[in-house]
């Protein structure tokens, strides 16, 4: 399997407990990450090369849409995009079983596309509509959706890795075939929280893919000025294995995943995956694509050798499973798709104000106040009988 | 203290601790209700460092009583998560000292899943352990933490005082299907009282509870200070001053309407609380008293708290630091008697 | 709004915005004491999120101006540490949303150590970063922590709400012997205002400052909420309301006499806040109010505070979320011509 | 050299950059702990063997002692004895320069004594009297003294490791020769404070040495029942040299602290040191010694396998330095200068109430009120001219 490697914690003990079924390649170093366009689709069902190209290209015209939207003030607040990181959305995301569960980032319009969830209701929630799938309380950063088992969209950096754990802990609780995805930015490594859940998976075997998506720079800090160690050493401290992968090869990526997943539902424990990948736009909208931290050639050289897309497209291509005219018509297809996706949106009305206590709580208050603001608008929940 | 307003046919009662009235709660409801499971350091093995769980990991196993390493923000959010599953834990904090650290997951994401999801999930979680100050455990081991709680919505906060209240109290917060902290008082695990043994003696959250009632002057706590608040209310009865005790018991949802009519009764109000000043429990309810009923108050609601320092290890300083009797008892003399020109005297 | 009160000969004044204002302040005790140095998310390179720290790498490099990792324990506790060895931090939070992470490293070690030693050691150290909501950026971000600050003894608080008082206070803080919280408004960093250039501009903590006198009624409000107290004043003057608006500037020390000595002639007050009802700032000014001014009171002292609700995302949901003029006004007017029966209407 | 072991991230790059300069010696393992008494001093100066000895005594003599005195009560709240651990405090304490920084648990009585602290003052902190360590402020979990650089005494497990790594960076920010020792607990490492601040050593070469007494428990829990890793495999994840060391074998930790604290002081960056103990006692007064989470069996083999005092008076006597006779007559002094202790304790008088407000702050304020409480007795700072 091309790009990608594994490692396991080398001492005796742990090695026997954890098993890491991974075959280690050779190609691990920096020489992986360009690799990309290979001349097979290494084993992966063409079907679901043309899948995952589909869902890249949704992507990719999604996060554009998103990104024209914010500039005309559509979209307000902190908006994060995934423009040139899709194969990590569609390999990671794409490869579990609907009834897995996933959470995700700030930066995951991509990841709950590849959930399932409906453009529509997406671009709706960063519209601030209530058409929106977290009827327009949640925005960019905080999208759900219940039924297909994507759990956010979180803002805190690392603070979904326990509450991924936990959702690994009633998967097992429950004795359910299921895996949860955590998915997190190379930057998270060095939260506590971070380490504080890792160790929690280990030690009770909790079935956790935590997929770091290592795209270089957290904000403007490249990961080698905040770590001496490489992304991949971090999980073996507790002995969790650790796995690396292209993620600009979605094939691969998507092979791993599928893999670990299978594995994960059979009761390996919890793994650890470095997806090496690059943001091609800013941190977000505020951020300048080059200049500050890293320099324009960088980024256009990234862009160019590594777009997920491309590759794929030359993968598929070369073995045939599509030209250049079927894909141009997939891609005015999700075109289309997105433009219903901004009509939907701007049609949907904004919430309504008077609804703005619903939510906090389950209900109101049968006793006591929740809410002690002294607005007339608040529900006057409470007591009475006293 | 009159019993429990929810308990219909008259049921068994027991005498028991504090801390055993919790126990029977976290039984009952882990019999009651397989999604239920404890989680804490030492909770299972250890049957907790104050052996609130004594029991709970021979009858229930290592599945569902489970000891943690000392990772606070890990396993509240583990909780979390564990919860947004669809599972009803309860997380013992060892004492609510080291829930500073898990503070994050508690407000950003079990108070907030709920609301940020547009209403598609819940948190039905329990965070509980010993809350206040204990005895000289200094500075870093004797917080009163219902500010940092009571503060955020999505979040509600119980404050038992008693071992009925201890059980009806856990007991609804576990049922509940949100975050709830339960306060229980470090120092209240072994005093006893009679505890309904029916397993549905539940205590709805946000309902204050008057545990004495009087007519010249109202006393407003919650949790330990209200058996301080029920000792002055004994000595002024000596001096012929006949006191109400409203037990807060919730502190969100609160209460504001028990707590104003008993007002509206005496027209003299104060608040009794473990915790420091800036910020704290009395403040809010000082503000919903002379809001809604100022026209009844004959004197300014005065607040007895912690004083404001942290808490220091020698044992006749901490005395000092705490809120005493005589403390309380100086602070209704000063509502019942003061000279009628309120402001004056404090300049 | 008064110049500060320290400033003793004319100083040269500079039309600064308030981002200009902090960054002054920071290079100005940067190079008066070698002992100064800031610490925090992209500081050094990307000169802040908010770019308050712009050119502060180029000019002290890389020894005194430090980008970390997203660590905010790791950091909080780094600065604590290298404060009781004798340095003065500065350690900015990108957000003080984050801050919750860090929140045991300043209550338990910041704000202990000088306690805990018998006044041994203290711990110079400044936490600052944007406070409050900004623009949409929804319920994990959105935050305005005074509560989990003010509340602890050993800290103190600070808000400042203009350029002048931004630099002054930020000046005063870093030259602290105690742990101080600068709580610099989000959207604050751009207004503009007269700023002494003064390398001694010091606004001593502690000492609120009238921003507009008035007879009729006290608004007490701090950080951006002044502004709107203003904006407020103004509306009411077209009524023929003569407002005063006390800016706090410190939550903590607090500066009562000053509110109290407004209350006493206005003899009706309100105060605003961004942050949440719960054991706000608040029902902390309100307690000292009745306390202390309880006969000059003509009416309940209202609040005004954000929606007790997590923030939410939508720009019309927010907008009704937050403090606005309009309720500010219709809180005053309450306060001037409520019907004098306090209390029945709001039942 | 016998008992310690050295290992370093295996990783090429950061192995280059590190340079750990330990010898690796063969006998890692379950065995090391069981292999005390040698036959020699292990090349340590006689001299410097004597005066551990007699620190050794003294810890063990004072531990004793507020043991006594908490049972009759003079001595309140929790209070966590070393007994069993005395080696570790005279090894890696003992070894440092005066001008070093210390910063340590909870457990933390004789870490203060070995940095030189006067009994005296430490048994009075304890005692809760004006003449402690803290003014009687602190209590037995928070001894302080800034002339000797003891800066606690720090209760919130793995709180102070942070607080130590601040310290270092002060250090080389000024360009010091000095180190600074973080002693914890081995439960600390599952704490996300000791994460993030190993990092920070590792990024910035910090003179830090993070000395891990691992005495198998953190109250009941085993810490093979909360990690699937060893306790010198933490911080291999951030490039920080781990070494193991018996802790019941003074000379042995005496002897790596002395050269790691040498190495340290002259720009090696961060250690990082398990030390294998044994904790002879309950976690606090509170806790049995044996019964609930480990056998009587157990601590009674332990105790009498690995007491370290039993184990450097074997190789004083076989090394000749030190005879039955003079190890009685160091003992009688030692006992007199606990009484002393003790004594001193007992007179010196309670702090007084009407300095409650004292040391919260630098001074009262000038300026507004510091304190809110209401009390007639806090002092009457603030304002005034408004
Ligand atoms: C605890 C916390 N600290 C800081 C931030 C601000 N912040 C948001 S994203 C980010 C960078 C995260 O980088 P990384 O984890 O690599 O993810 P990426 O953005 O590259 O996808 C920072 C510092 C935050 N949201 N949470
Ligand atoms: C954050 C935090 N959680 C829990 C505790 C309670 N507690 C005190 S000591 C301790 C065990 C620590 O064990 P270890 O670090 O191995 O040190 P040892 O006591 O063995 O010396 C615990 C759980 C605490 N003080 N701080
Ligand atoms: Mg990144
Ligand atoms: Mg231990």
């Amino acid at each position: 399997m091309a790009n990608s490697h594994t490692r396991a914690k080398t001492q005796e003990k742990v090695e026997a407990e954890s098993e890491p079924r991974s075959t280690a390649s050779s190609d691990y170093g920096k020489g992986a990450l360009r690799q990309g366009g290979g001349d097979s689709l290494n084993g992966v069902d063409p079907e679901v090369a043309v899948r995952l190209m589909r869902q890249m290209l949704l992507f990719r015209r999604f996060e554009e849409r998103a990104e024209e939207a914010y500039a005309i003030g559509k979209i307000g607040g902190f908006c994060h995009l995934h423009i040139g990181q899709e194969g990590s959305a569609a390999g990671t995301v794409g490869a579990l079983h609907q009834d897995d569960y996933v959470i995700g980032t700030y930066r995951e319009h991509t990841q709950a596309l590849a959930k399932g969830m409906s453009p529509n209701a997406v671009m709706a929630e960063l519209y601030g509509r209530v058409g929106g799938c977290s009827r327009g309380r949640g925005g960019s950063m905080h999208l759900f959706d219940a039924e297909k088992y994507f759990l956010g969209g979180a803002g805190i950096v690392a603070g979904q890795v326990p509450t991924a754990t936990g959702v690994g802990f009633a998967i097992r609780y429950r004795g359910e075939k299921r895996v949860v995805l955590c998915l997190l930015g190379e930057a998270a490594l060095n939260q506590g929280a971070f380490h504080e859940a890792l160790n929690f998976a280990a030690i009770w075997k909790l079935p956790v893919i935590y997929a770091v998506e290592n795209n270089v720079y957290g904000m403007g800090t490249a990961f080698y000025r905040v770590s001496r160690t490489h992304v991949d050493d971090r999980a073996l401290a507790y002995g969790i294995p650790c796995h690396v992968v292209n993620g600009q090869d979605v094939l691969s990526t998507y092979t791993l995943f599928r893999r670990l997943a299978d594995e994960v539902r059979h009761g390996s424990g919890p793994h650890y995956v470095e997806i090496r990948t690059y943001r091609f736009k800013g941190h977000s909208m505020s951020d300048p694509v080059s200049g500050t931290y890293r320099s324009k050639e960088e980024v256009e050289q990234r862009t160019e050798e590594e777009d997920p897309i491309r590759i794929l497209k030359e993968r598929c291509f070369a073995a045939g499973v599509m030209d250049q005219e079927e894909l141009e018509g997939m891609d005015a297809e999700v075109r289309k798709q997105i433009d219903g996706a901004a009509q939907f949106a701007d049609s949907s009305p904004a919430p309504d104000p008077v609804n703005l206590y619903d939510y906090v709580y389950a209900q109101t208050s049968q006793h006591g106040r929740l809410f002690l603001d002294g607005r007339d608008d608040a529900p006057g929940d409470g007591g009475a009988e006293a | 203290m009159t019993p429990p307003a929810t308990v219909v046919q008259r049921p068994r009662v027991a005498e028991l601790t504090y801390r055993e009235a919790l126990n029977q709660a976290l039984q009952e409801e882990m019999k009651r209700d397989e999604s239920v499971f404890l989680m804490g350091e030492e909770v299972a093995q250890y049957h907790g460092a104050y052996k609130v769980s004594k029991g709970l990991l021979e009858h229930f196993g290592n599945r569902r009583v489970l000891d943690t390493p000392i990772s606070e923000l890990g396993f509240s959010g583990l909780g979390v998560g564990a919860a947004l599953a669809g599972l009803r834990p309860v997380i013992e904090f060892m004492t609510f000292n080291f829930s500073f650290l898990a503070l994050d997951q508690v407000i950003n994401t079990a108070a907030k899943w709920r609301y940020m999801s547009g209403g598609q999930f819940k948190v039905p979680i329990v965070f509980r352990g010993p809350n206040g100050a204990a005895l000289q455990l200094a500075a870093q081991h004797s917080h009163a933490c219902e500010t940092y709680y009571f503060h955020a919505p999505g979040i509600k906060v119980v404050a038992p005082a008693t071992p009925a209240d201890a059980k009806g109290l856990l007991k609804a917060a576990i049922r509940d299907d949100d975050p709830v902290i339960v306060l229980e008082g470090e120092l209240l695990y072994n005093i006893r009282g009679t505890v309904p043994e029916d397993g549905e003696h539940i205590v709805p959250l946000g309902k204050a509870d008057v545990k004495r009632t009087g007519t010249d002057l109202s006393i407003v706590a919650h949790g330990r200070s209200v058996h301080l608040a029920l000792q002055a209310a004994g000595e002024l009865e000596q001096e012929g001053v006949d006191t109400e005790v409203v037990d807060l018991r919730s502190l969100r949802p609160l209460d504001a309407e028990t707590v104003l009519a008993s007002v509206r009764k005496t027209n003299r109000a104060i608040c009794v609380e473990e915790g420091w000043p800036f910020g704290g429990v009395g403040g809010q309810v000082v503000s919903i008293i002379q809001e809604e009923a100022f026209d009844w108050l004959d004197a300014p609601v005065f607040r007895v708290t912690q004083a404001d320092v942290p808490m220091p290890y020698a044992k006749n300083l901490e005395q000092t630091a705490k809120p005493s009797l005589e403390r309380v008892v100086r602070a209704c003399h000063r509502v019942l008697y003061g000279d009628g020109a309120w402001g004056d005297d404090t300049q």
